[in-house]
């Protein structure tokens, strides 16, 4: 359990420094159970920081989303570290970020949050419906405990776990200048059964599956923007010329846009989940990234976001990686 | 006109009679509601709270043809937009059918825009008023309108129970009934439906006062408000696009590699970042900053000034869907104070 | 140059080779249809003169701006119709050719699907047409120098002549001497000069010559760059004597205590020579090479006291210390003389090679009949692995038996799909025939027969020298042994006589297999280094079969001698001699075109992740910090020297920043549009 | 229903396949103008995007060809080791394997989606290619699910 004092004592510590610009951590959201980033600017600001189970958002989105705006002339841009908290699952997508080259690890302190898992925001709102003053998550032992207005009440972990917690690997970030808590051991692993599952359709029963899910899609882009990993100065599906996709909305280009978008993630997606708990019309995105995710590992032995000196997946090879299907 | 009743056992029958017209109704797609053309009754999931999208895209579609073309060739083949008949938009919610009367200003001001206008006249709106708000964060009666709201529609549902109370509010609304004559009984109760309406309105939880609000917008260009309230921005569309009042669009050619091709327009979001780029590569409205700004004083501020009405109709979608929290009520607290 | 396309489309009737099968007029009428098209005809042929100056006239008068020829394939004619466009003053870039031959009327005689074809072929040429580029080709420097690797006769031709013409020539031999397979050879069809003198003084001239740098016993070990500019890395391998201090006496070799116990290479394993040794006496250079796997005391650690060769050493040559020493150097051109191996006859065992003692390789015979051979020079019946025990002391030696019959068999590993070789070894025919004469002359008594298939006397002088041979009373019989073995202390050759089709059973002393010349077995080392390909044979690839027969597919690296296919000297000295004309064209004009079609970055897009460093094979991708708008961020950049235009970077690249000039996905993807559409 | 697949049969016994291929330049592409030179007959099912390197394929362009109207896809380059840049088809082989099972993984039937080695003295193994190519996407009928659908308004 992360002390909160402590927390914030540190934040306040990080943020006076003069070479730190800004933490970036939770504060409470505006309703409900919600939790939202905070932008902490001035060591007052670190008053309103938190850590609990509904802290779901991957920070590390934001080391990379800020534009870099025309640096007036003979002046210099900005270089003071950015302070960011990361759970273990946000934690990978730095170091994927960092294996890219987004930026040097000095940019960054890293502010580590050992995790025993968030809330899935869908599943508590689905419990505890119309709950607009603000309540709070906290999770003890195997229950959260849920409190608002002045009720307090326990459901059992899994009941309101994310599922991508359910198969957290690396619950202890593996990249961080100071822990704000002990490590967590790991206490889950993947077996892929969701997978798996799809896999064993029949090629019409995958299709009319995806079909459904992808008709929806409304190209909000929330899935790709949202992504630590989707950090293109300019998108290349989004171009007019040459045109990968078109804007139209219509199940042929979603499922383009879907498929591309999957791709551009192959050996890069550190599991966060992002990208599924933005979706407004529930496109079960991570079934996708995640069929790239155990490809990767089955065939190439590779798990993005772990190492910051590996080479990117699909800019290596080896000699004898798998040819059977080859004619 | 006398209220009528449909009862409950009768709702099949009348979507099958309603569906000689093209008819819309909320359905569902695992978990997600949304407005589509259904054939069969029982695709119709009325036991719902809102749609995901709002139904302003049966008349203003996310991806819409204008004209096909061949290159080379001067002949255009215009889209004739009365070939898609008749259209009845079942069970949409007071909020969304009262944006609906808003965007029509739009598309009626300095440019009549055919498209919009022709399917808005063939279009008739069957509301469905909430008794029980559908969100925490609806706030419809901060913003001129009511959970029983009858702007913009041409017949107001009631459910009370084993029936539909059901008026007809304009005359397409009457037509609409009369086609209805053998599923319709006598006898709605009018009273109890307005101290329905009455009690409806208490049970909205969220309010904004905007008095001052729209003069106050131009006057915050500068602020520091808008850095901090759009800092977790993500500059998706979610907001926008599941918006019932944004209209905002972009007309591309589509052409074939050998030739034919179509010019549509598509609704885009004033939260990308093409939305403002110029050829040149400038933007004026080059960070999420400058996006936020536009999007909160186009409803609040703009479209207000221009129209009379605030292009907002306090559905709740964009605080309830906003990936990061961006709540717009807390935005417009902060605009208030700053 | 760049406005509103105007196309021109022309469609080649290659004869009847596309006409026959697809409706070409059909075609044009279809192009002609095409967004963009200003033009479409067809013509009987385009690469002839009247047909490019239909182009010509063309791109004159209509303005054309981008032109499509719908003919044979762009490996064929690119280059040609590109220089029709430069004539005609328009990029040559600006062309995009429809392989509506080798890809269509070809291989289709549906008439009607070929036609239909052809439209969609010329479509994609269009749409693709529609949005190429001009392309600039640049030029650089070329290093007056050349790399030779192998010193047989071809590499030392190619060397004379370069180093003749006044450039700097690296010649790096594998082995311990210049000559490879044409020293071990006595005389030379169908001439029967004495191989050695006249190899031995071009052998002297390579080690003497002033422009040439000569590295025996030597491997190149990498090969950086590109033609003008390949930086090279040679391992000298120590041989442990100091080629300086060494005269080449050899009292070290009489010294060895392994002397006469090693089989000695050169000579095919039939003679023997020491650790220290010098392959042949005419060997160049003339110094002594200890073999690191015989020597005692380099491989045992011990040799007696000390190693005698050392204390035999007058000059203090012999130094276990030495150690192998890498050179690097720069050339602009490479040429690639590595020879052959000789066809192992083990893999026929039906003629028991290596299971009797006189069936022999005809390269050892060649070494048997050889004055400086283990035999000098006499055709005696041979008793291998015996030889230890005949050296007794005090035993005279026995007088040695002459063979009362040599019989040949030829096309060994050769003509042979049961080996994988079906091509002819172009030299067996010949030297079998000059081995025949050989026995005439050495041992007249000798009955002498060949059995071969067919005898390919197509050379100058060839066929009057096989009707010579005949005349001497060789018997030529034609057919294809099945089979070899001992009867009666025997050996019996079945064979079928296919002239006369009586099976026959043929007696001799000694059989020679005239073994074919095959891929060297480390070919694959020279592929790694300079991307060599193979044709189905194995052998390397040349760009061309007729028109470019000493070029490469990769520039500024050409082929000569028998590593490109089976060949005799004549022909392996000719190749040798176009390759070094070839070589040193760009070293004279001291220029170089690089590829055009190379990658570019838009650094206003690109995020800097370095995945197109990382595929790039040739290094010619690197991060540099740029300035985007006040922000030190990094961007790709390409050294366009170094990219050959693979496009491996295109594929890699996630914000589509990079791209490869004339390959740029939004040049591929109308083309995909256009031939996914029905 | 049984009317259904009986239609389904009929169209994929009638059925011409379109099949979009990438081959490169130096191997794959000369095989198949070998098996041109030899006269080798073959269905003319397949056309061809010329690129210098199997490298060059992005897996995309497999998406792309499939939404735009091909029934099936052929990538093709020189055997592994042989590639005249030395490495780019060893990339291409990792990138299309992922790809080709995500596909299958949505729907789209592996036998669209092939990728081969030819070299450029394989004329005939060209033809065998490209006859099992057009064998597997008839047997899987035309490509239907994402295909960008004709202009409807």
């Amino acid at each position: 359990m992360v002390d909160i004092n402590k927390l914030r004592e540190i934040a306040k510590e990080v943020i006076s420094r003069d070479d730190v610009r800004q933490v970036i951590g939770y504060r409470p959201g505006t309703y409900g159970f919600r939790a939202r980033p905070a932008f902490v600017l001035e060591p007052d600001d670190v008053d309103e920081l938190i850590f609990t189970p509904a802290c779901v958002n991957n920070l590390a989105t934001y080391i990379t989303l800020e534009e870099k705006l025309p640096v007036p002339r003979g002046q210099e841009p900005d270089s003071r570290k950015v302070a960011v908290m990361v759970k273990g699952c946000d934690s990978r997508a730095l170091v994927q970020q960092m294996e890219e080259k987004a930026y040097d690890r000095e940019h960054l302190l890293i502010l580590g949050i050992p995790c025993r898992g968030v809330v899935d925001m869908d599943k508590v709102n689905a419990r505890f419906p119309d709950v607009l003053e603000k309540g709070e998550i906290a999770l003890e032992g195997d229950k959260f405990v849920i409190s608002f207005n002045g009720t307090k009440e326990e459901v059992a972990k899994d009941e309101l776990l994310a599922d991508k917690c359910k198969r957290c690997r690396y619950p202890t970030p593996l990249v961080s200048d100071q822990l704000l808590d002990d490590e967590v051991e790991r206490f889950a692993e993947d077996d892929y059964s969701d997978i798996e599952t799809l896999e064993k359709r029949s090629q019409d029963e995958k299709w009319a599956y995806w079909e459904e899910k992808l008709s929806r899609c409304t190209r909000c882009y929330a899935c790709r923007n949202v992504c630590p990993m989707c950090y293109c100065e300019d998108c290349v599906l989004n171009r007019i010329e040459p045109m990968w996709m078109r804007r139209s909305v219509d199940v042929s280009e979603n499922t383009a846009y879907h498929i591309a978008r999957a791709y551009h993630l192959a050996g890069r997606c550190i599991q966060c989940g992002e990208c599924q708990r933005v979706c407004p019309m529930d496109i079960p995105i991570m079934e996708l990234n995640r069929k790239f995710y155990k490809d990767v590992a089955d065939l190439y032995d590779y798990e993005p976001g772990t190492d910051a000196e590996a080479s990117p997946l699909l800019s290596t090879f080896s000699v004898d990686d798998r040819e059977d299907f080859i004619l | 006109m006398a209220v009528k009743k449909l009862s409950k056992d009768k709702v099949g029958e009348a979507l099958k009679e309603l569906s000689k017209f093209r008819l819309v109704a909320p359905a569902r797609s695992d978990d997600v509601v949304i407005f589509k053309e259904i054939s069969d009754p029982a695709e119709a999931y009325l036991d719902y709270g809102n749609s995901t999208v709002p139904p302003k895209k049966m008349v203003f579609p996310q991806t819409e043809t204008l004209f096909r073309f061949m290159v080379g060739d001067p002949e255009l083949k215009e889209k004739n937009v009365e070939e898609e008949g008749t259209t009845v938009i079942f069970g949409i919610r007071p909020c969304d059918a009262r944006a609906m009367s808003i965007v029509d200003k739009l598309f009626a001001w300095d440019y009549d825009d055919p498209y919009y206008q022709k399917r808005r006249a063939l279009t008739t709106l069957v509301g469905m008023a909430c008794t029980e708000p559908p969100s925490v964060n609806c706030f419809c009666t901060s913003v001129g309108g009511s959970p029983f709201s009858k702007e913009g529609l041409d017949i107001l549902l009631t459910d009370m129970g084993d029936y539909y109370a059901v008026q007809a509010l304009t005359e397409k609304g009457e037509n609409l009934q009369k086609t209805l004559s053998s599923q319709l009984e006598d006898g709605g109760d009018e009273k109890k439906v307005e101290e329905m309406a009455r009690a409806a309105e208490g049970k909205i939880k969220r309010s904004i006062k905007t008095d001052g609000i729209p003069e106050k917008i131009p006057t915050l260009w500068d602020s520091d408000v808008w850095k901090k309230v759009s800092a977790s921005c993500l500059g998706c569309g979610t907001c926008t696009f599941l918006c019932p009042t944004c209209h905002c669009f972009d007309i591309q050619d589509e052409v074939e590699e050998l030739g034919e091709g179509r010019r549509a327009r598509m609704w885009d979001s004033c939260m990308f970042s093409e939305y403002t780029l110029h050829a040149s590569g400038h933007n004026p409205r080059p960070s999420r900053k400058e996006r936020t700004r536009n999007r909160i004083s186009h409803k609040y501020s703009y479209y207000p000034n221009k129209f009379d009405d605030i292009a907002c109709v306090g559905c709740g979608r964009c605080i309830n869907l906003c990936p990061v929290n961006i709540d717009i009520l807390d935005i417009l607290e902060q605009v208030v104070e700053a | 140059m760049n406005g509103k396309p105007r196309i021109g489309v022309y469609v080649c009737h290659c004869g009847t080779n596309i006409a026959g099968v697809v409706d070409v007029e059909d075609v044009v009428r279809f192009a002609q249809t095409i967004p963009d098209v200003t033009v479409a005809r067809n013509y009987s042929y385009m690469c002839s003169d009247p047909g490019q100056a239909l182009i010509t006239d063309d791109i004159e008068k209509m303005g054309l701006n981008r032109v499509v020829v719908a003919s044979c394939s762009p490996r064929m004619h690119e280059l040609t119709f590109r220089k029709t466009l430069n004539g005609a003053g328009l990029n040559p870039y600006f062309l995009e050719m429809a392989n509506i031959r080798e890809q269509c009327s070809w291989v289709h005689q549906d008439s009607i699907a070929a036609t239909e074809k052809s439209k969609r072929i010329i479509e994609a040429a269009v749409v693709k047409a529609r949005r190429l580029e001009a392309l600039d080709q640049k030029e650089v420097d070329v290093e007056p120098a050349a790399l030779i690797i192998g010193a047989g006769i071809a590499g030392i031709q190619s060397a004379l002549d370069i180093a003749d013409a006044g450039f700097k020539v690296y010649l790096v031999e594998k082995s311990a001497t210049v000559g490879g397979h044409m020293a071990q050879l006595d005389k030379t069809f169908p001439t029967l000069d004495c191989s050695a003198c006249i190899l031995t003084p071009k052998m002297v001239d390579v080690a003497n010559h002033p422009n040439i740098e000569l590295m025996t016993y030597s491997k190149v070990e990498d090969i950086q760059g590109y033609v003008g500019n390949f930086d090279i890395k040679v391992r000298k391998k120590t041989r442990y004597v100091d080629v300086n201090k060494c005269t080449g006496c050899g009292d070290c070799a009489t010294a060895c205590r392994q002397a006469g116990r090693i089989s000695n290479e050169f000579d095919e394993g039939m003679g023997m020579r020491g650790a220290i040794y010098l392959p042949f006496p005419q060997a160049v250079p003339a110094k002594y090479t200890v073999d690191k796997e015989t020597c005692l005391f380099l491989a045992k650690g011990k040799c007696g006291e000390s190693p005698k060769c050392k204390d035999a050493c007058q000059p203090g040559a012999i130094n276990f210390d030495l150690e192998d020493e890498i050179v690097e150097f720069k050339v602009g051109t490479i040429i690639v003389a590595t020879g052959f191996d000789v066809f192992d006859a083990s893999l026929k065992p039906e003629y028991a090679y290596g299971q009797y003692d006189n069936v022999v390789t005809a390269l050892e015979f060649e070494r048997m009949v050889n004055a400086s051979g283990p035999t000098g020079g006499k055709v005696i019946m041979l008793e291998r692995g015996k030889k230890k025990k005949k050296k007794k002391e005090g035993e005279e030696e026995e007088a040695p038996k002459v063979p009362e019959s040599v019989t040949f068999i030829q096309c060994v590993g050769s003509r042979d799909k049961s080996v994988g070789n079906e091509y002819c070894s172009r030299v067996c025919c010949m030297y079998t025939a000059k081995l025949a004469h050989l026995v005439r002359d050495k041992a007249p008594d000798a009955e002498v027969t060949i059995f071969y298939m067919d005898v390919r006397a197509f050379g100058k002088g060839f066929e009057e020298f096989y009707d010579r041979v005949r005349r001497e009373g060789v018997k030529y019989i034609r057919g294809n042994p099945s089979e070899i073995y001992k009867k009666n202390g025997k050996l019996v050759v079945r064979a079928e006589d296919t002239l006369t089709s009586t099976p026959l059973e043929h007696e001799t002393d000694m059989v020679v297999l005239s073994v074919g010349l095959c891929p060297r077995s480390d070919n694959r080392e020279v592929i790694d280094l300079l991307k060599l390909s193979q044709s189905s044979d194995l052998f390397y690839l040349e760009a061309h079969p007729k028109l470019r027969p000493v070029d490469t597919a990769s520039d500024g690296v050409y082929l000569a001698g028998v590593c490109q296919g089976p060949k005799d000297i004549p022909d392996a000295v000719a190749q040798a001699k176009g390759a070094a004309s070839a070589a040193m064209i760009p070293m004279v004009s001291g220029k170089v075109k690089v590829e055009a079609q190379t990658s570019i970055v838009d650094e206003t897009t690109c995020r800097g992740c370095g995945f197109c460093v990382e595929v790039c094979p040739y290094g010619a991708i690197e991060l540099v910090e740029i300035n985007r708008m006040g922000w030190h961020v990094n961007a790709a950049r390409v050294n366009e020297a170094l990219c050959k235009g693979c496009g491996a970077c295109v594929a890699a690249c996630l914000s589509g920043s990079i791209q490869q000039r004339s390959f740029k996905d939004l040049q591929l993807l109308p083309q995909i549009e256009a031939l996914g559409v029905k | 229903m049984a009317e259904t697949t009986k239609m389904a049969e009929d169209t994929k016994t009638d059925f011409d396949p379109n099949i979009v291929a990438f081959l490169c330049n130096w191997c794959s592409y000369a095989g198949a103008d070998l098996a041109g030179t030899s006269r080798i007959q073959y269905p003319p099912n397949v056309r061809v995007i010329r690129v210098m390197c199997s490298g060059r394929v992005n897996p995309l362009f497999v998406m792309n060809a499939l939404q735009q109207g091909a029934d099936g896809v052929l990538i093709s380059g020189c055997h592994p080791g042989d590639c005249h840049y030395m490495q780019g088809n060893y990339f291409a082989r990792r990138r299309f394997n992922l790809m080709r099972n995500f596909l299958e993984y949505v729907g789209i039937e592996p036998e669209r989606v092939r990728m081969s080695w030819v070299s450029a003295s394989e004329g005939a193994k060209w033809k065998e290619v490209i006859e099992e190519v057009v064998e597997g996407v008839k047997s899987v009928g035309p490509m239907d699910s994402f295909k960008r659908r004709q202009l409807n308004w």
